[in-house]
């Protein structure tokens, strides 16, 4: 098969794909066929994402594989066409999510005892439902709760490649705290 | 890559952070407070509020003072709404312990590790707490699918062989609405009159099933000798379990086996 | 704007929707700004069509209006990638499509007040491209929100000669429930 071949049948499945498309998932296209290896696929990858480098949409890379995207710049005009606005969360979501992409595996008791209120089931569901969190296991502490950590699919949504691309939580925390952190840690311990 | 739309947000800026959603010296007439309090997520974030509206570093925060809004604010929270109010008292609690201890005099005779600075646990949470709260702010800030851009698709070419849909049975749909509506009249609880008495005891059944196995399965507490109304009365009284909070539902991914497990102290 | 500028946003457009967009459409995508002729965006089409014709995926013009659609030479690849044994629908679809099976015609946000979760996107669209449900117009309140209902294939799938035929969730609710139900009817109308 020639390298044109295997750029037209990647773009193809690309955008016959909603999800991120794997190596793995590429790789199957071709059944019984001659598999091309991983250094073809990315060569014809990269050799695709440069095709479209002038266009409104380009090829990423996120945690589940390859995905063509619309570019940010279009959403103004996109949102005219439809009535639906894009789920807005609240803050006691955010936070909790926040908790579970920084501090996974956790449990709902531990969310709790950071944030000081109650979690409310309804914020686990809501999570759960839009795919970000799911169950990975149990501590084993009386009642064995949950251990909540965030989905591939988190990652895809916020178009990130793997955990460590999150934005450091510690440099959130501005200079004056930081050194109280410090003598914290010594009435802390 | 952080998209700071939502940066306006942020009104009051500390020491170069910006941290709180609301006017710096905001008046909160008592009439009011039910809805102000909306905009708080909790003890911490309102003693949070509090301590950032002096321009105070966590470090110095006056503790007199702070216990004495914060009690301010509880006073009337605790008026208005009681059911939230356990959590603020908690902390209204632990603020005038370290008040307390603050204004006693420090035993001369004690180690040096133990006469801890009694703000310590607090000012740590605080920490703890902000972060948290910042960390949610950027995480939502971060562009997103559909909010912030689209996945690009084309129509794929129509063929027969190409994918076989997953099937769904006429009585799998008709299940899924009569569960919802369940669901829907227990969410709205003040419209519950009475309970049957078969779900009452079924609810006592599954209490004491799940003493003996700290966890079940949904399909345990099925059975096929009391056919459709038995496992109505099951599921009627595992959601009223629930809605009381006596036990908690847990599942690891849609589709997946559904446990029930009592609520226990752990959390 | 440029010829360049309104061929960008066509080309976003098109790949963000899998429905065929008309020209109807494609002016709402302008909101307040200047909207272009029906002129301007056939020669703004064509020429997309043109930037396409050596791709995979081709820009075609169908009852409803344009989209782009990957190319049938490459169906043998495709099906490479699909599983034998059918995928499941997840609780939430199958709740979403009930809500729209019996409260039809429905909106969105009223799926949302009943089931208490968002409902994402992703289960409309597939719900759409299963062909169960469309939008059968707009419900008159602020913000114009589609009403969503099921189609002849879905009676068809579920062999169904009328939405009558759908058997009665209330049914499965046994006596002594049954008067709660009725008090909820009454609440939820």
């Amino acid at each position: 098969m020639s390298d044109f071949d295997l750029k037209r049948i990647l773009e193809g499945a690309l955008f016959s794909n909603l999800a991120p498309m794997s190596i793995y998932q590429m790789k199957k296209l071709f059944g019984n066929q001659k598999v091309p290896t991983e250094g073809m696929l990315r060569e014809a990858l990269t050799s695709l994402a440069d095709d479209y480098k002038a266009r409104s949409i380009h090829l990423v890379e996120v945690a589940g594989g390859f995905r063509f995207q619309v570019s940010q710049d279009l959403i103004p005009y996109l949102a005219n066409l439809t009535d639906d606005k894009p789920g807005k969360y609240s803050r006691a979501t955010l936070e909790t999510l926040a908790m579970i992409a920084y501090r996974q595996p956790v449990t709902r008791g531990e969310i709790e005892a950071v944030r000081g209120v109650a979690v409310n089931t309804q914020i686990i569901r809501t999570l759960e439902e839009r795919g970000w969190i799911t169950v990975v296991g149990h501590k084993e502490v009386p009642g064995r709760p949950a251990l909540l950590a965030t989905t591939t699919e988190f990652l895809n949504d916020f178009g990130l490649k793997s955990l460590e691309e999150l934005p450091n939580a510690e440099d959130l925390i501005v200079a004056p705290t930081e050194d109280l952190l410090d003598q914290m840690n010594v009435h802390g311990e | 890559m952080i998209n700071n739309a939502q940066g306006e947000l942020r009104l009051a800026v500390v020491e170069g952070s910006p941290l709180t959603q609301l006017p710096e010296d905001l008046y909160i007439p008592p009439d009011a407070l039910e809805v102000v309090l909306d905009a708080f997520e909790g003890p911490l974030d309102l003693l949070l509020y509090l301590i950032r509206r002096q321009n105070l570093d966590i470090i110095r925060i006056d503790v007199a003072e702070i216990t004495r809004q914060y009690m301010g604010y509880i006073a009337l929270l605790e008026a208005m709404r009681f059911d939230l109010a356990a959590e603020y008292l908690v902390m209204a609690a632990m603020l005038t312990e370290i008040k307390s201890r603050a204004l006693l005099p420090k035993p001369l005779n004690t180690e040096d590790h133990e006469a801890e600075d009694p703000r310590a646990e607090l000012i740590r949470r605080l920490l703890e707490y902000e972060k948290v709260k910042l960390t949610a702010e950027v995480l939502d800030a971060m562009p997103r699918v559909d909010r912030d851009f689209q996945i690009a698709v084309a129509k794929q070419p129509d063929s027969d062989e190409r994918t076989i849909p997953p099937q769904v049975d006429l009585s799998e749909l008709v299940l899924a609405f009569s569960e919802l509506l369940e669901r829907a009249r227990l969410s709205s609880a003040h419209q519950i009159t009475w309970e049957a008495l078969s779900t009452r005891q079924r609810m006592s059944e599954v209490l004491t099933k799940l003493k003996e196995q700290s966890e079940l399965t949904l399909s345990e507490l099925f059975s096929v000798e009391e056919g459709r109304a038995g496992v109505v009365v099951s599921f009627l009284a595992i959601l009223e379990l629930v809605r009381e909070g006596l036990c908690a539902l847990v599942q690891a991914a849609p589709g997946s086996q559904i446990y029930i497990r009592p609520v226990s102290e752990n959390v």
